[in-house]
């Protein structure tokens, strides 16, 4: 199927196979949001493999091969760290995020992993503000099955919004 | 957000008192925004618009700002750098919207007026007419219509450049001890760019200045910096200006995560922080001596950053009075092994919108639009380390602050 | 699953069954989206039980335990009134409306009902205005199976956006 | 959307026939908002800025705004009241980001300057520098550098502010007849806060004010006030103002859902129009006499509202020429039974960004500001019940709004 | 986006060279913009306000605007068309808030004055007060308080409206070679509307006009049109002025799509591009003579549109000196067979936000809005074709918008 | 079910069957977004049956029965031409698209078609501009299988955004 990406190999995939993997996935994504929209931080590290990574990079480096992360996350020591920032040690004034993630479709799914990719669009609402749009992009993930859960060994999140309003505390 | 109040046209009078006063019309007065583009950015000073390493061969190119106004860099053909403005001289189209790339030539999209290079108008169509009819008057000359050029100034892989037909070189400009700490950081290595990061923060571009000039508030505002040591008053530290005051640079050396007397009073020290994975922070001795930091503020529109291993400049690109855009360009150099990358990735963690230092500085600084915005005729107090502009060898102190609004005075005629 | 809503009791759940649930409810948010969007919004109510309550409330009241809604609906005889509001008497400039929910989250499943939770996104659109976000925020919802259908017994639709920008008057 | 015509600086006078004649560029012109800030907001008037309940206890806080000055609510360690600028004065951080909670202390997080409840500046991090070096000039001065604390009067539970030196006590700034009704919805039992409700309406401010001094449109454009006989033109009613013209309460009593020979003028009345559930409306009988709907409006940001058994203030908090925030505070009594609670809370759908009765005024103040934008140099037209700005026995008039210009063009001098 | 530099305001003084220098202040200042819309759109000019398609029936209304200024046209009970603002006579509201309708009558929603299709007020709720108590003084008089109405011109199904008491007949005002080419459009038949299309443009207004007036760019610019021949420098091809320079049209013939000598200087013609689906342009010839493409532009705020069989009228809303609303008017005639309207349809994918020409003048007039902002004290060059502002035969010619500027001076005193 | 789309015939559908189906459009419809957002846009027209039409159209013509569309493509043909367009002839700024497309609804299902509705936010970033909703509204489309695959036959995109942000090149 030529219009799916390139980067699939899926063809020995059975169709409803994928459909429910999708299901279950689409279930960790929405978790994932309520976690960072309204659950405690404090859980965001558990929705990673114990080796894991994640990296929220401006699509600009992203499309030239530039290293450089908004967020570089090399291991889940990294993400408790970034949990202590947002709950202790970084200032910030008050904020409620909303993430809207969309469009989950599987990848790759191989023996040991499977591979998806969804948008995102993040809606922030300051104090004394309407809601405005603060960033959107795409999530390209590796999800592994681990501890009865599936969990993201590796995540990356590409912002199309090159210029954040401000800060980004918390991740996306 | 506080709409500014900022009728009282009459009063834009600088307090007696002077540079340990500033009035609050300066972060929100529209006809003061207009006058620094025209005074400051378009004046006698050194802009910074990129580095070499991003326009590496004849042909390469990068968007860039000059205060709002819209300019390009290019390479071309004989390896020259070259700065103009991104306006077509024939009625005005922003021709290049490309954040970087490569060309031969730049076309005009509307009527294809073609420049080279360096900006010289080459080619503009149909200007003999056609078959006879229409086509430019005779006097029409393309010389008459190049880009307007800027002057361009280079040192080590940074690029400058500016509007102004007289002013020192880059050299004179920055001054003796500004042009050392400038070549600490290029040091004639080649830069290998590693990404970049955009903010657009909603204060006056003014207050990112005064933050990184203000030595004060990263023992006070900033727990990562405080609690690991990377930037404290208690550590070996100075604050230098050039004569002017409107350059400066603070420096400082990484001291070790221990209470001492002097912590007593950083009410965010956190002894017992611990990061999850020290990878983070693994520091990296590169550079000759103890400095661990140095943050250099160059007028107009600069900062040239290292702290530990992460490098950047962090380029100022206001957006009228209330907002300005933040871009960072990290770098390292075109020598280091991997392992050293990875370091400055990782230390990249520090900086930038979502970095555990810089959020609170972008922060503080919406904090201080909103607060100030109500309060045109209100004044802000810079007395800490006294009154003057002297250097010190400390970072209890304002002076560096005091020193740019010295200057700003003077480029302002205010 | 430590990383859930603390108020979920599903440990005797069976895992597809959760999906399959999610499966319907999804389609009972796209129905109602399409209702306030598109359909007759006479049709509200249809979505609710006849035993049913609406409350739109701005999360500063639902974080301090306020009881102050933006709009409290106690029972159908509310729904119907609203909809009178919105098609006779109130008055109001043309808008159009587009919800986006996302995120549908199974948090309980009980014997006579479920609990679920999604995330929604309003844009509006005026006459000579261009679209802009209007509101963002969250359900909270309790479904029973009524009539043969799924429909709201409780629906708790809290906004993150505290500013609303001029009126609302069409229900989330 | 209409772009505001603003540019004829010239012609900004009031227009001869006074204030029957309300000029549109007060609406729309830049210069006339910050001026309302300087000389109404910041001027000699009481400005709400919020209730006791909720600041209940030592330590407790608010966020509010004067204008749209941002400020302080807190309760002190004595128990007392106490308004200060939220705007630290060192450079000018808006400190407290928070709406509401507890604090010992105010620790402005630039620098931690460091203000107690009253707004006393008591500490300043390395005043006296570190190790010797740097900190404050001797001159400095922790007394020269409190922030600005405003006046601040409490009446049973409602607490204003003012940043006048001289003004007249709140009881007098009222007036003896505003006193009244004041203390009909304030009586000194204790409030109890039920909940918060806030709008962004995209029309000049004074136009709030309008709506509310103008009982002429009640019985035209509210279906449900007209039809259930909340606030009808044939009910008992009475406009009352206070000397200056500058407060004003619009008083009515409840009447019947029936056709009279006096609907026939309105045109929205609907006679058979029935509630699906009528607990929505069902009224209780709390306070003496028959009046069921006292319109409060207190010079020169708030609104009190007694709609049968819904009680809110409105404060209203400008956010330039063309649009203000609307922030609602509903409360009822601490001797509320759980009955008399959701009473409050049921009839609250009548008000708000989404009640039946308010969506219909946030919208036509929309209308009127794209409706005026354009048309500058235009007047409105104050002539019903005449031209003065007496007290009436009925509400076919719109002296309240002329009362309320009259003592504008005086703060304004126009 | 750069902010516009608009501080200096001592120096609006068009360039001494004439018109063939454009200031860049024109295109950014708010003082400007205000004195267009009061001199120009409120002047002694002829608006267009819609088509009498739009409004088939007695009762037919639709919004409309002049410049940003909300008007409504109607057709009143004895088939007549008027024009009056949309903004109540009492207190300013936009009553009229429906794109297009029917309606006996209009009532303001604040307080239910009552207008005739004419925009005659004809009725003010409780006028006589309500048991003897209130009301309108003795003397007001209805007739003091009609809404503002127009001039209104209608020429074969088109609607002008005009601000001004004196003015020339619409015939006059377009001049006679101006009338040919409208009347070649509306020729009498009945219009059949097709439906509309929406932009909002970053840009000035006057940047609208100068892309219309500019058939320079149109072989340069457009691969559409360079490519399949739809409109060319080798084409026949000519530029029409009237009298004041304020009006002109562009014709041309459609040719071939075949590279001659002339497409050497069409950098983008495409000689080997095929469309997919040739349907799309599929040429019907329906107007006598060979011209396919008139684009006549009428002062100051229409465009009418013939490029091949597609035909439109786009309408120029200006949003402020930054901005401007598009507003297109697809339409056909009544006598159009279903093979004609379709084929409208399809070459409608020429035009409007998504026209395969259009999308190229709306991206490159924000190209020229960003490039410009920066420069206010800068020019444009309009010297293609010389310096005047006469007909022409050709297409290599900047003379219409000098035209267009001799007269914007005029009636700016500029 | 009356809260149901009017237009809906599924009188004979199995429940089930229409839960399936809509996890196979939903993959559809995000392949499709994945498409115009980060994908090749040469695939695009690979999303539509050999004869099929698109049509991208105002509310304000949708709603009064005007037939003038903003994109309207009667063949694939058109498509390719959009296409290249996109790739070869127009002239835009460089932007990045993010297509949030929710509430998928199965409105009817044929012998040979099955018809489907949902909603679609853009958000579009722009070089040194913030990220900002674009457009907004639904898609009415129809459905076949064809080579295998789903593809839209019929695809009606009605924006709710009557004032476009400048220009719209690439297909929503
Ligand atoms: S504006 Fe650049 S070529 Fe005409
Ligand atoms: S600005 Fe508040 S302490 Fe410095
Ligand atoms: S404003 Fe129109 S009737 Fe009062
Ligand atoms: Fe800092
Ligand atoms: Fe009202
Ligand atoms: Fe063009």
């Amino acid at each position: 199927m030529s219009r799916h990406s390139a980067t699939k190999t899926d063809t020995a995939l059975d169709r409803m196979d994928r459909l429910e993997l999708r299901l279950q996935l689409e279930e960790l994504y929405a978790e994932y949001a309520h976690c960072l929209d309204d659950g405690a931080i404090e859980h965001w590290p558990d929705f990673f493999a114990d080796a894991c990574s994640y990296m929220l990079i401006p699509r600009e480096n992203y499309d030239e091969g530039l290293p450089l992360a908004t967020i570089r996350c090399e291991s889940k020591g990294y993400l408790k760290d970034r949990v202590a920032a947002v709950q202790d040690t970084a200032l910030y004034a008050p904020l409620t995020l909303r993430h809207l993630i969309t469009g989950v479709r599987v990848t790759e799914i191989a023996a040991d992993h499977v591979k998806a990719e969804a948008n995102f669009a993040v809606l922030r609402t300051q104090v004394d503000e309407i809601t405005k749009v603060f960033l959107a992009g795409r999530y390209i993930d590796t999800i592994v099955f681990e501890d009865g859960q599936l969990r993201f060994k590796e995540k990356l999140a590409i912002h199309d919004s090159l210029l954040i309003p401000n800060s980004l505390v918390i991740p996306v | 957000m506080a709409e500014a109040h900022t009728g009282k046209r009459a009063e834009r009078r600088w307090p007696d008192a002077g540079i340990h006063r500033i009035p609050y019309w300066i972060y929100t007065d529209a006809e003061i925004y207009a006058r620094e583009q025209a005074r400051i950015f378009k004046g006698p000073s050194w802009n910074y618009v990129g580095l070499t390493a991003e326009v590496p061969v004849p042909g390469s190119f990068r968007r860039s700002f000059i205060g709002d106004i819209p300019v390009v860099l290019t390479r071309d053909g004989d390896g020259g750098l070259n700065v103009f403005v991104n306006k077509c001289a024939h009625r005005g189209v922003q021709f290049c919207q490309k954040q970087r790339g490569t060309a031969n030539e730049f076309i005009c999209p509307y009527h294809q007026w073609t420049y080279d290079l360096t900006g010289k108008l080459i080619g503009v169509p149909f200007r003999r007419g056609l078959k006879r009819q229409g086509g430019m008057p005779a006097a029409f000359d393309l010389d008459d219509h190049h880009l307007q050029r800027l002057r361009v100034a280079e040192r080590n892989g940074v690029v400058f450049a500016s509007f102004a037909d007289e002013l020192p070189p880059l050299e004179e400009y920055l001054g003796e001890s500004m042009l050392e700490y400038f070549d600490r950081l290029f040091d004639g290595r080649k830069l290998k760019i590693l990404g970049y990061q955009r903010q657009r923060i909603p204060s006056n571009w003014k207050l990112m200045f005064e933050n990184i000039k203000d030595p004060y508030h990263a023992s006070l505002l900033h727990v990562f910096l405080i609690t690991f040591g990377l930037f404290r008053a208690d550590n070996p530290s100075a604050v230098r200006l050039d004569e002017t005051g409107r350059h400066s640079a603070l420096i400082s050396a990484k001291g070790e995560q221990k209470a001492t007397s002097d912590t007593a009073e950083m009410g965010r020290f956190k002894a017992d922080m611990k990061l999850n994975d020290a990878k983070l922070l693994t520091p990296v001795k590169e550079f000759p001596g103890n400095t661990t930091v140095v943050m250099q503020t160059i007028w107009p529109n600069i900062i040239f950053q290292q702290q530990t291993n992460t490098l950047a400049t962090r380029h100022i690109v206001p957006r009228g009075p209330g907002a300005f855009d933040l871009h960072w360009t990290y770098f390292g150099y075109q020598d280091d092994d991997e392992e050293m990358t990875r370091i400055r990735l990782r230390q990249a963690n520090l900086m930038g919108p979502a970095g555990y230092v810089s959020i609170d500085d972008s922060e503080v600084m919406e904090f201080s639009q909103d607060g100030i915005a109500a309060f045109p005729d209100n004044e802000g107090v810079l007395e800490m380390g006294g009154y003057d502009t002297d250097d010190v060898d400390h970072i209890v102190t304002e002076s560096a602050i005091r020193g740019f609004y010295k200057y700003y005075r003077e480029a302002m005629d205010l």
